[in-house]
């Protein structure tokens, strides 16, 4: 591997770290001002405990021969040298984004209302339990044997995380007040500070996911651009003509519907794929945020409207846009290039494979954590602001302080 | 003659004391962010491990100008809704009131409540 | 006797309302952001397509003690900068005060205001 | 009768001010961020190189309902506090008021101070 | 052209695509806490329209052989595949992040009367009628084949949008209250960070527009930096003098208006050139600002004084420093390098075309959109805030909410 | 070398540009509301002046033959081309960065009190006086012929300005009030937008001092994301053992104390030893900037507690972990890989120095300013606000202006 295919790996990695706070202020900008520490808290966790245990233990495991799980070769990167130019090393640091935003994502569906030890707890165990072998089948392991694609993570991260956080929004139940009372944003701007961010740094985890700097890089790349340009568009037009109003929040989650749909294809579709499968999604997703009402979980701030949801339709997507030929490459073709439904199958078996690991798992996870220590943080807390009661600090302090 | 009730309540509490007073026919109030000290003591918060006592405690107050006859029925709707019986549920006031007007119509007294 | 005037307005109103007030030599007053909940009922605002009434809002509260001789014409004043005629103009009420004091001097009654 | 003394203060002056009330045995009060118009007018402010007046001062509203006894002490304990001997300082008015209420027992009048 | 070349053009286009969220907050921190959200969804709306149309038709029609407009051979990008190793695909997006860039900059001069529907109108056809022929003009047509010089676009951009911005006060007219009350900025810290996303991004906006990792690049990067810094310091050494005074927005609109300038010189221009370049548009945008209130057009957020004014002074400049020695470079000698007269004339040339293409035309496009559906809220929507009236939502809510 | 390394140095230099803006919001955060401009004008105005120094004259003093000081070869950049496609010129530009950061640094130990000319009469001073010769003994000086290691600045940057830090709180006193009351940050969500920007940018600041991609990039890369992670996880868990509550400000101290004490160890060590350091910086600081009560100086901001501490500490460490074997690099192997005592002692001989050197010029230099023009505000300023009295501006307006 050339220099410049390390330095993109290493500026990947760069651009995937940047996306969690870019997250944090997506979602803390969405919560309630008492409650906005406590969710960068958070989001922020996730990449302190996460790169620890990944270079500890979890990257071995992702990888290596096993179909199903891999080994303790490599523990503590052990048996990792720099004679490759760094190559592997910046492999294995920019995986360790991955692994920290993933459980990051979850924090949406519990926003306002789960213990910090709680989630303390959870995001290691989620992480050995349930991401590391949904990983390994998708990225080398079965499921990837039998066919199905997921360039950069729409099954094994999104569509993962989105089912984890239904289970979490379940178990949790509801916020007290929810539905009756709205929660708006708290500060609209932070959320659009999170969106840019988010949106930069996309780039380097879907482009960043060719491992190289190449062509398929560069296609990624634009895939990554137009989607979200198209999701973001086409929310904002559905709400401008459903609601008679488009808004800011609108063309933040028609852009993150967009980036999330386009996540799984983006290195195997090309030409108008990409803005169809991002306008899909920001149609889609625009609809799937109100289900929640209609089926009364109180998945706060919309991860099972937006990832979940956008993950699925994007993966399926691939079944009928992917196109080795443009892209000069081994895998299957999708139902408009020839392939027929083969692969739109292993799509849909593939993240139906990681609800069915995701999905129950959570819960025992969870419910054992119930168990032991609680989930839910007592109703004061929900009153008086998690940031105060868990965390002993308020996000904005006036001129009187 | 009406009278102005002031209420200094918990910040949670708004939406069942207006619920509350909506109920006994006292729809219009002013509401305002403020900071009480009394005898529920400030929050402790932490700032790079140092504690320390933030030592106004974020409440809200409430402003109503109630018609002469609803002055009572109002207090005691506002007692109810806003008590939960902890230290710092807050306090209230009311002052009797020379002239109200609305400000839209010029229309002064009852009316304009 | 003093009074003190207390008046909820728009927020678009201030301006017009503080030159209206100095016009007629009421010069000092005291503005505080609050929120407001009336007839007028609260925006509608949407979050994530889910259309929401923001009960309460924004406004301007204005307290300003007026010397006795002055308070109808300052009542007036706001009238009619305040009134735009449309729902939602706000209140004015109207208190006696028992003493004002300038803090710089210890100047009370009139002097002080 | 209980009192309901409003001081308008410098920023800077909420510390000492609240510090001479305990003293005086007046503990609760509630404060308030308000703007003020007065005679000390506005501060400058730069916007791009263009001066501007910003009318409105940046000051601290307190309440505090307090005994009869109590009320002039208050109120000379927050002249001593709050003065800085520079226009400016704001403005204290006090206004009898007819009940008080604790919320949180129901308790009337002093006791519920 | 190398990988490394393909990842500079790629990282290139990431960075500017951050620049756009990173105008939205300096233009809306520096706008009314009312209609901040307005100001952001109008720079967020150009990266959701102009990518969809880039990609479908307007990057053909600016480039290839003809000299004053491009053809319809690569329309959705037909004919383009990847083996170039992404090279092409690479510098799409780097062009459609510069299109999508420049009517956003237009927004600031428009911000808190502007209908969002008018808004939505103009951009797309805006883009198509103004900006692709200056860009085709300038980047591959016959300005540029007469030897004006603009490398990353102070003529295609910064004039262009300038020229259109003033278009557009005029015609909208003052917002209520304009010039007697100051609207000043709802918060600081959101256009500091603007700015520092600006910065960054220009980076890639400026080195990235060498379309490859060379000396230029390197140049152009030292160059940016240096104006800017030159840029901001000189704006706050005169209001130091001048006011009293040394600010923040006086540093931040130093630096973006020294950015401006070294644009379209910084792949021209070497040695303590891009100081003296900076820092003449420091001082003379700091006084440009005040032009607004000599003619009396509400030019709000002061696109004319910074990016007009900036663009022509540094575009001119080019015309003084440009030296072809150093970079080894085919392009004409400006004044101070033996080139004579002849190159700052054609800079003074090109820009004149710019603005007598741009400024008539913004003017036709808005008057027919004002004549179609009109361009102007209501008066209701500046007392109430564009935010509520326009977008029903708001930027920040308390905890009463 | 090749492109990718002139490119890698670019991006790392953009990078160190970014983290200006990112530490400006760290401290302006944590500052309070109505002296957070001035917190941000002392970081800012550092990257407007500093630039034109280094390239005027202090690039060319800090590099070249000398043992102790450099020439005048290089001013304003003289004799150096783009033959070397641009390495140079990019080498320039990404120490430029190094240097106006430093100074920025101690900005947060005189927030609250230092008047702005004091302070833009300092920068320069302080940068030609004390940072120039301390870069050229540890980067190619007689500190570092004698083996000690800086692999980003631990020494010549977080100790050096650490130093300076005390030096000026000493001179300038506490702020009013203080310690008596404690000023609570006045926006969290901008200190984490700090916190997020400072670890982005860091990866350039580590990595890109490899001044190549290879493998010590590579390694320096990881060990950055390592021991930020574990510099925060150890102060969070710290925190809620101690004190019972886990904190944001915490993880963010914790997280740039992990990147403080990495940063001079970057390159030299691997394995798990980033961890370590991480963890030992992050439960040393989070004990280390309680020192100012006990010995009551006004380090407003932590600048001691953090950066000299974590600085320090770090810098002792590749005493004990320098690995040359992994890196196949000629310089001195630490205590646990065989080198004995004799690096660690380098180690803590090379940071005296830099504080031997740096705590008296920065008294020295303060008292001469002190004598001149003053520099403590007049005390209206610290009731008043920085803000308002030194810059004429206020950080947020609402919606009665
Ligand atoms: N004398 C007073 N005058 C004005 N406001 C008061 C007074 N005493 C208390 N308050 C307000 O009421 C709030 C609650 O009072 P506190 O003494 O803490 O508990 P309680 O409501 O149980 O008596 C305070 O935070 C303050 O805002
Ligand atoms: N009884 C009341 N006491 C105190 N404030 C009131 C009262 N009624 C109305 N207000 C204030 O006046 C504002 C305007 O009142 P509203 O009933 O909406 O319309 P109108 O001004 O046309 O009567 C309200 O938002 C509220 O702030
Ligand atoms: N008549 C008034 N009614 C209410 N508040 C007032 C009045 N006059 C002044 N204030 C308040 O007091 C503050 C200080 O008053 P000002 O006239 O500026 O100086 P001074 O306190 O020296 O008289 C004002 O900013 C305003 O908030």
């Amino acid at each position: 591997m050339g220099p410049a295919s390390v330095l993109w790996i290493m500026l990947s990695a760069a651009l995937v770290l940047f996306m969690i706070p870019g997250l944090a202020f997506f979602y803390g900008g969405m919560d309630h001002g008492r409650n906005v520490l406590n969710m960068l808290m958070m989001n922020f966790f996730c990449v302190l405990i996460v790169p620890i245990l990944w270079f500890a233990f979890a990257y071995s495991l992702s990888t290596g021969d096993g179909s199903f799980i891999g080994n303790f070769k490599h523990v503590f990167l052990s048996g990792i040298d720099l004679k490759d130019g760094g190559a592997t090393i910046a492999t294995v640091a920019f995986l360790a984004m991955f692994a920290a935003i993933t459980p990051a994502l979850i924090s949406g569906s519990v926003a306002g209302r789960m213990k910090f030890s709680a989630w303390a707890v959870f995001v290691p165990i989620w992480l050995i339990v349930v991401y590391v072998p949904i990983f390994k089948w998708v990225f080398g392991g079965w499921l990837a044997d039998r066919g199905s694609l997921d360039f950069a993570g729409g099954t094994a991260i999104h569509v993962n995380a989105g089912a984890a956080a239904l289970a979490a929004a379940l178990l949790l139940g509801k916020r007290r007040g929810w539905p009756e009372r709205t929660h708006p944003p708290h500060s609209m701007p932070l959320v659009m500070i999170g969106t840019g961010i988010l949106w930069f740094g996309w780039f380097g985890f879907n482009a960043g996911s060719a491992l190289a700097i190449n062509g398929q890089a560069a296609q990624a790349f634009m895939n990554t651009f137009l989607a979200a340009a198209a999701g973001g568009l086409v929310w904002v037009l559905v709400e401008w003509i459903r609601d008679g109003h488009a808004t800011n929040l609108g063309a933040a989650s028609g852009i993150v519907a967009g980036l999330v749909a386009i996540t799984p294809a983006a290195g195997f579709v090309s030409g108008v794929a990409p803005i169809i499968i991002g306008a899909i999604a920001g149609a889609v997703c625009c609809y799937a945020v109100r289900i929640k009402f209609k089926f009364g979980f109180d998945d706060a701030l919309d991860v099972v409207g937006v990832h979940f949801v956008g993950g699925f339709v994007g993966s399926l997507t691939i079944g009928l846009f992917a196109n080795p030929k443009f892209f000069d490459g081994e895998f299957m073709a999708g139902l408009f290039y020839g392939g027929g439904f083969k692969l739109l199958f292993e799509q849909f078996f593939a993240n139906v494979v990681a609800v069915a690991w995701s999905f129950p798992l959570t819960l025992v996870i969870l419910l054992g954590i119930k168990a032991v220590i609680g989930i839910r943080t007592d109703p004061q807390a929900e009153i008086d602001g998690m940031d105060i009661v868990q965390h002993a600090e308020e996000a904005y302090h006036s001129v009187m302080q | 003659m009406p009278t102005l009730i002031t209420a200094i309540i918990k910040r949670s509490r708004l939406d069942p004391v207006r619920d509350a007073l909506q109920e006994v026919g006292a729809a219009g109030l002013t509401v305002c962010e403020v900071r009480g000290y009394g005898r529920q003591g400030g929050q402790v918060e932490t700032y790079r491990g140092t504690e320390y006592r933030s030592d106004f405690i974020q409440k809200l107050r409430l402003d109503l100008v109630v018609a002469d006859e609803l002055v009572d029925v109002a207090i005691a709707a506002i007692k109810d809704a806003a008590a939960t019986g902890k230290i710092g549920d807050g306090k209230l006031w009311s002052v009797p009131v020379d002239r109200v007007v609305r400000l839209r119509t010029g229309e002064e007294g009852d009316e304009a409540i």
